[in-house]
């Protein structure tokens, strides 16, 4: 068991916008494994959350089954969450957001929940292009039921099992990408600096966005041999270059000016300001994105960083033209057409 | 003509007419057109489409019944048939009774071995009569149909008026090919009268007989009682015999639920699969939007995993289960009610879901808005258990109505307000009432109050995960309560004593009860006065129980081999072993008034036959 | 030492012990030792891991039962209690029977408010002993176990011999690890020794009691027996407590099944679903490849669809589902019997599965090596409906045996040979014996004859696509044939007469039977003498019809909450609804027996209670 | 209903190495619309097989629900079909497959049920890299339930229907190359000379092969705002190059060797000799063909032949090390370990 907070709190700890304190953000305590890294992804959600002011109870966490679909108990306990079945987060994710647009969706996952059980859901979610944050705490192993292949882990890659390997990885950034999701991150949860403004930039992008967050898992899958521990991750990582996310009342300060490459407003007026070296990847055209990945899986690389960001398109209520006024906000008078019209339909129907 | 030994069939709205048809080629309007003219006649019609799984090319037909009594299940036996197709004409010709007309496309004689005796051929050279008067093909093809439409209601002196009127009206919109139409049905009305003056003893006369009914099929009906209960979402997967129900429900929210910009107040997705329809309602629903989904029997069995998360997290969900012939891909283009107890008891561990079962398109429309009350009330899934047969077809049914005062009925749910007045703990499974039922909040109602984890896994009555046994069980025994507290949610079943001192009595539901209802009127005639009870919902209402109590021999009649809704019966209600008696329907035909009523006849009188109808008796005779 | 107010449980070879622990701290490996080494002293034993849904650092339990007769089912009570778990200290000191003992680290005195007076306090400083002896945080953790072992050791006088024999056996492979374990078993020993003689009235005396019997887990023995019964391709999807079938399907597999190569005579596939994993057993059995799966509640309900189709299309497979507590996630490491009905009538339409139910880990093996024959002798799905406590938990269990000159019964399957030598036409669906089952053919045997179409939609004789209604319903009856044909086929019912004359009676089936038969010795010691009837499999064979006409009370005892086992007597032999009486256990731990003979002495009685178990009376009483 | 074949036949038909007939290799009649793209497939398929003198009772036709997949009935019916369950023919396929991995397994499906209700198998399939061909007869429309929308639609092209779809569309091909399989085409119903040879390069090439066939459902997605109709795919389809399948026994003999770009041998000998314009795709290198396919779309083409070859990957029976001899060939001496080693397991159990 680990344990994401102290016990002790600061009577005068550091309050934001709307007057929280970060334990506004926190959740039950963890009963992860200690070390395990999902616990570190949950603390960079509550982060993200604080600083970016998000109204907790304004957010739905949504996950499936495994160790990393058991942590939105661990953070925002004011949020309502909702656990439901092995790799269905998607389609459920998706019911709520059509009921209710108003609200965040951060939805958590794991590789065997996404890229096994719930590849076909998690494909058709991102062509949806669902409004929400959709984070995978990737181990490249099934943690809950002890530690059997997942199919993220890379060619070669062995668990504490023992076993390297052989069938291809599903590299889900790489495919969120060719299917037009708008944002799509990597990161490492132990590179809490990179993986906070990934989380906060994601909850701010209008449509889906997708942070794939390598997460080891320090029980099964964190042997030298394995291409998702700490060790490896730490010694391949390579990241696309930082940003900062200046939301949209907020005066544009940038330490260093001449290292904004470029800057794309979202959706609610809010900036990202990318800062990447020259000659670096160009994170607005899929096609060169595609290849970069491709190319650092070559190089046993783990890039990592925003991968792609392109704020045009339309998320699902768009395509769908629903109203402003959340469905579930909707009354009768809203919704029942009244005996008159049926007594028309009637007549219509003699 | 030659001569037949056989006297005709005659009678005035009272008789079925069968038409053979190759799919695509545009019969089904023209027979439609036929039906609704009977209809709109005043004499109530029943009109039945079997279809192939297939979409142009195969055989299909269409049967018709007319029916001066409003009899409006399927009788059985076919006095007249338009046989328009060469892959069936044999058969269509063999199932003719005898005393029947047989009318065909006499532009190629019937082959030499059609020579039954005992039935009156009615040739009319369609294809010829289109060649004559039509170039274009497909034109020739469509009229065809028109043309024999004429035929039948000079046949069966019919108000042609009706009919004109009805090509009006159906080409309100594309004036020119009213003209044409017209003059199909005029070829072949003419041609009848030229050729077949007297010969046919099949009448259909202008009667009062249909009050305000209406005319529709219960999946549209079932659509639009999604709009009148208040269903803003619908994510679904097409599936033959379901898809029209969220066709209907997109036709009619697009009529009725715009706002002001434009823009819809209701959202429909088609999802990539069955689990994923089931796991956004479950979202839409987790949130308070009204959500449902709607599909048959693989969809069903898909849906499973997720009941089973809906039933034990208390989530209200809506499902329209249109039953087809299983098991697995069966016959999808017919009917049965054979999923049951798939339905009742689906998903792993020890569940019961809510069913709701419409008879007709004017229950489809009640009970579906209903269904969104029941499983808010109820916080837990309710499936509407309609069938290929009810949703499908065209049925004479009550108008609809919808009282304006009528307020939904969202159950438990808490408000903002609520949850800043509440003294006690609040619990989302505490079962504060008594009725097994706790209060739920919606995400965002409240910024420090109401939040609490939905899941599938063991939980508190604060919705915390626990492993501990006493409280599981708990939790697990106050899930019993809440289905006590079902059967008084739930719609009460329709009783009738047709004698108050007898003891046999039938039991059925959906759209077994038409043709049942039918085959005891049949009997009561002949002195057998046998009292009903007509099942509208699971679990049961206790008057049920009462019921099976009051009797000692209960026909429990329905379309499936297993005897399902038997098998529930004498689960819940633990006895009846006995005295229940099973007649069953497998073979994907609405099930047939004659054919009920012969069974009870022979099992009465102590034969021991077996409760399938058909097989190894229908080779012997030509059977109702 | 307090001063101890109740009489000390004395017992030899007959008492409970229960053991407190936190997960991933290495305590199984030293409880298994303790009660293994039980085992070898000639004493049936029976260990039961409580487990949380959890990796690290949640609570753990692990009860012991040493049974001198043999009753290898839960007894309920705990005698003994070692406490190593400060977060259920609490809870492990309040459950603890009266006279019984209470093991501790007492390196931290017990809180203030442990302070009952008729228990025994065993007070070991764990902790402060790792400190002094080990440096390595690690073995600090891990020795810990191990020294509470040494001292259980001494207070129950056993062998010393037999514990560090088993230290030998264990560390064979890493021999240093011998000496530093053998040396913590003897810290406790020692201390125990010095601090508690004659404190404990509990003990372990070498008897010959265990003959040839064999420790060994429910799953292991099931993939032996899919290992034994010829099986080469599993497609599976993790899920507990299925996991370990296919683990050691595989073990065994990789032990016994290469060949010269080195390669491999066996397949095995994590799919990506249990959707996935049902579909490639079909696909492999549908080619002749003996293939199968393995799950629990979620994958039966995913697997719905496919079991479908392979009733339909008559394709044999073997589906083992370990049981756990439901409904949805449900508590995932807890037990249960509540996919009774989910599997018995697994899918849509009219569906029946065969189930066979193992009672114990020859049976696992004897019945999943069968399962292949009987599936294909069927051609239909069977499903091993195991559980949890059967699966995971090591049993004593008497040898696995097989039969050299048993054959594969591989079913109706023709050759080329065979094709080549028929003189009727051969029609893969077609009744030629009367069984109910026509032949198959395996893809790819005769260049020109014997290929077929499969399929899920309705087929014919020849296995061709039809929709007419009469073939449709002949292939349906002919699946009841079928299913009468499993009758004979399936294991039958291990029915046991007390007294022939009796007219009570208990039913029960798999986990629930050692209990049972426990339960119903008490009442026969008092007078009371119950008949019984083991169910092994499902449909049921005649004989449980007889057995069930010649009692007039009939305790049905299962582990479910809605009585499924009973629900699918009724059903299938319309009867009994007066008598069958439930008794049920749902809390997800092993039903006990000292709770089923309470229960039907009550119910003999006369007493209105209800068939649950501990619900609204565990508060009163520290029930059994 | 379309006639496949012609009742009348002449008693001298040419007949392959086998000494069959065309004839052999035919199937029922068809009953799906006349004019319907999924049947000349049917007939390449035949062709294919005839050509190649496949004996026909070695081939297994594998199938999920739909028109399309209703097409194993017509053609091969010397050979063993299995009309499975909807979007679950790659589970069956691969439990087919593992059971006897001496038969060629010839998948058919529609892209309604490949893309949508499939696609989580379909994926895991590729990656499995199962030894078949994967043929989807891909209308871009849900034919048997009559004209609803297919995630394989392109954004913007409406069905007869007259909606046009706004989702992002699913790429088969593309998600097939970027999980690794080594043969990948696409192509249209109505270019049978294209077809047929790409149905022989993947019936011989060693692993998973997929062929995507545009195919016109000429009732509800053929008219012409539909970017899956005859006219539509007619007037941009682009072709990669055309290719020779020589078999290992036969003679090299081309009527062009100027135009061979590349020559390469499949897994049982025979050889691949591509014909491509100079500076045209190299299909080798997945990254390139990505960016083709990606280019074309934008181009609003459609980019047929073989899209992607190669030959060096392990097939699961590869990856897995199982026994060469089918395994449902295996009989009880090789299969059953016998009472001897039983009892030496007993003795270790106590
Ligand atoms: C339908 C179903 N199948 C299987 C399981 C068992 N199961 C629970 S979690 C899990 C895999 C978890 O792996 P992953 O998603 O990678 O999460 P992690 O534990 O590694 O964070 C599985 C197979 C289940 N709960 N439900
Ligand atoms: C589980 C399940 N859901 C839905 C259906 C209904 N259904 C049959 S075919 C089909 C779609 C067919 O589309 P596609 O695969 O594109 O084939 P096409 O008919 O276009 O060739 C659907 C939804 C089904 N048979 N089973
Ligand atoms: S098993 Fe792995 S993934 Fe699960 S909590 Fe432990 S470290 Fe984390
Ligand atoms: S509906 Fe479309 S896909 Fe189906 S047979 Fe007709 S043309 Fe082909
Ligand atoms: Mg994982
Ligand atoms: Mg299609």
């Amino acid at each position: 068991m680990s344990y994401l907070k102290s016990t002790f709190r600061h009577p005068e700890s550091p309050k934001n916008d709307l007057g929280y304190t970060q334990a506004n953000y926190e959740g039950a305590l963890s009963t992860l494994c200690a070390g395990c890294g999902h616990d570190s992804i949950s603390n960079s959600i509550i982060n993200a959350c604080y600083e970016l002011s998000l109204e907790p109870h304004k957010i739905a966490k949504m996950s499936g089954i495994g160790c990393s679909s058991k942590t939105p108990a661990y953070f925002l306990s004011n949020s309502h969450g909702f656990n439901s079945v092995h790799g269905r987060m998607p389609s459920v994710t998706t019911g709520a957001n059509m009921g209710n647009r108003d609200l965040t969706y951060i939805g958590v996952s794991g590789d065997g929940d996404t890229a096994s059980i719930g590849m076909g859901q998690f494909m058709h979610l991102v062509r949806r292009n669902l409004n929400m944050v959709y984070i995978v705490m990737n181990n490249g192993v099934y943690g809950l039921t002890k530690g059997q292949d997942s199919a993220t882990a890379d060619v070669g890659s062995s668990s504490k099992k023992g076993v390297p390997n052989m069938y291809e990885p599903m590299d889900l950034c790489e495919l969120a990408i060719s299917l037009g999701s708008g944002y799509v991150a990597r990161s490492f949860s132990g590179d809490k600096d990179q993986l906070v403004p990934l989380i906060k930039g994601a909850i701010k992008h209008n449509g889906f966005a997708l942070i794939d967050v390598v997460s080891p898992c320090v029980t099964f899958n964190n042997n030298p041999q394995s291409t998702k521990s700490y060790e490896w991750v730490r010694d391949h990582k390579e990241a696309t270059g930082t940003f900062d996310l200046v939301p949209e009342e907020q005066e544009i300060t940038v330490q260093n000016p001449d290292q904004i490459n470029e800057s794309i407003t979202l959706h609610d007026g809010t900036k990202i300001n990318l800062h990447r070296q020259p000659d670096s990847l160009d994170i607005t055209c899929r096609e060169s994105v595609l290849s970069a990945l491709e190319e650092a899986k070559q190089n046993k690389q783990v890039l990592t960083g925003l991968l792609h960001l392109n704020t045009d398109s339309n998320s699902t209520h768009d395509i769908l033209n629903t109203c402003d006024t959340p469905l579930n906000r909707l009354t009768e008078e809203d919704l029942c057409p009244g005996s008159d019209a049926l007594e028309a339909l009637n007549q219509s129907l003699r | 003509m030659p001569t037949v030994n056989h006297p005709r069939i005659e009678a005035v709205n009272d008789f079925v007419i069968r038409f053979a048809n190759v799919n695509g080629t545009g019969s089904a309007s023209a027979n439609n057109m036929f039906s609704k003219a009977v209809f709109r006649m005043g004499v109530p019609v029943s009109p039945k489409n079997i279809f192939p799984s297939n979409i142009q090319g195969l055989p299909t037909w269409f049967e018709v019944r007319v029916t001066e009594k409003g009899y409006l299940g399927s009788r059985g036996d076919v006095d007249f048939v338009v046989a328009i197709n060469g892959q069936t004409l044999k058969q269509d010709y063999e199932t003719l009774m005898p005393g029947g007309y047989f009318l065909y496309d006499s532009t190629k004689a019937l082959p030499r071995d059609f020579k039954r005796d005992d039935i009156f051929e009615i040739g009319i050279p369609l294809t010829q009569m289109c060649i004559d008067n039509y170039t274009n093909p497909r034109q020739r093809q469509l009229f065809k149909n028109i043309i024999y439409v004429g035929a039948l209601a000079y046949l069966f002196n019919m108000e042609f008026e009706v009919l004109t009127g009805m090509v009006k009206d159906q080409f309100a919109k594309k004036e020119k090919l009213i003209a044409p139409n017209i003059g199909a049905l005029e070829l072949g009305y003419n041609y009848a009268k030229e050729h077949f003056t007297e010969v046919c003893g099949l009448r259909v006369e202008r009667r009062d007989n249909v009050g305000d009914s209406i005319m529709i099929d219960g999946n549209s009906a079932t659509g639009l009682g999604a709009v009148y209960g208040g269903a803003t979402f619908a994510g679904w997967y097409p599936i033959t015999p379901s898809t029209s129900v969220v066709e209907a429900f997109e036709k009619y929210a697009n009529k009725f639920r715009k706002d002001e910009q434009g823009k819809n107040k209701f959202a429909i997705l088609q999802a990539e699969d069955e689990l994923s329809a089931m796991g956004m309602a479950i979202g839409g629903n987790w949130n308070g939007a009204r959500s449902f989904t709607a599909t048959s029997g693989p969809g069903l069995s898909l849906m499973s995993e997720f009941l089973g998360l809906a039933y034990f997290a208390e989530i209200p969900i809506v499902l329209i289960d249109v039953q087809r012939s299983g098991p697995s891909t069966g016959m999808p283009t017919r009917t049965q009610q054979s999923d049951v107890i798939s339905a009742a008891y689906a998903s792993h561990g020890d569940t019961k879901q809510v069913l709701l079962i419409p008879c007709d398109p004017a229950e489809c429309f009640e009970m579906t808005s209903a269904a969104f009350d029941v499983a808010d009330r109820l916080q837990t899934p309710v499936i509407v258990l309609s069938d290929l047969d009810l949703g499908m077809n065209d049925h004479v049914s009550r108008p609809l109505k919808w009282d304006d005062d009528r307020k939904y009925d969202r159950g438990k749910v808490l408000t903002a307000e609520d949850l800043d007045n509440m003294q006690e703990r609040w619990g989302r499974y505490k079962d504060v009432d008594g009725d097994g039922i706790g209060y739920r909040t919606y995400p965002g109602t409240h910024p420090t109050k109401g939040s609490y984890f939905t899941r599938g896994s063991s939980h508190d009555d604060y919705a915390a995960y626990t492993e501990d046994s006493s409280v599981y069980e708990a939790n697990m025994e106050r899930l019993v309560k809440k289905w006590e507290t079902a059967k008084d949610v739930a719609p009460r079943p329709q009783i009738k004593y047709r004698d108050k001192d007898s003891k046999v009595a039938a039991i059925f539901f959906g759209t077994s009860a038409q043709a049942s209802y039918e085959a005891l009127d049949g009997l009561q005639e002949e002195g057998t006065k046998i009292n009903t009870c007509r099942i509208k919902s699971f679990p049961f209402h206790p008057d049920i129980g009462k019921f099976i109590e009051e009797h000692d021999t209960i026909f429990v009649i329905e379309q499936n081999r297993d005897a399902q809704m038997r098998t529930l019966l004498i689960n819940e209600f633990n006895t009846g072993t006995e005295k229940l008696r099973s007649i069953l329907n497998i073979d994907g035909m609405p099930i047939r008034a004659r054919r009920i009523k012969r069974k009870i006849e022979r099992m009465l009188a102590g034969e021991n036959v077996s409760p399938f109808t058909t097989v190894n008796s229908s080779a012997q005779e030509v059977e109702a």
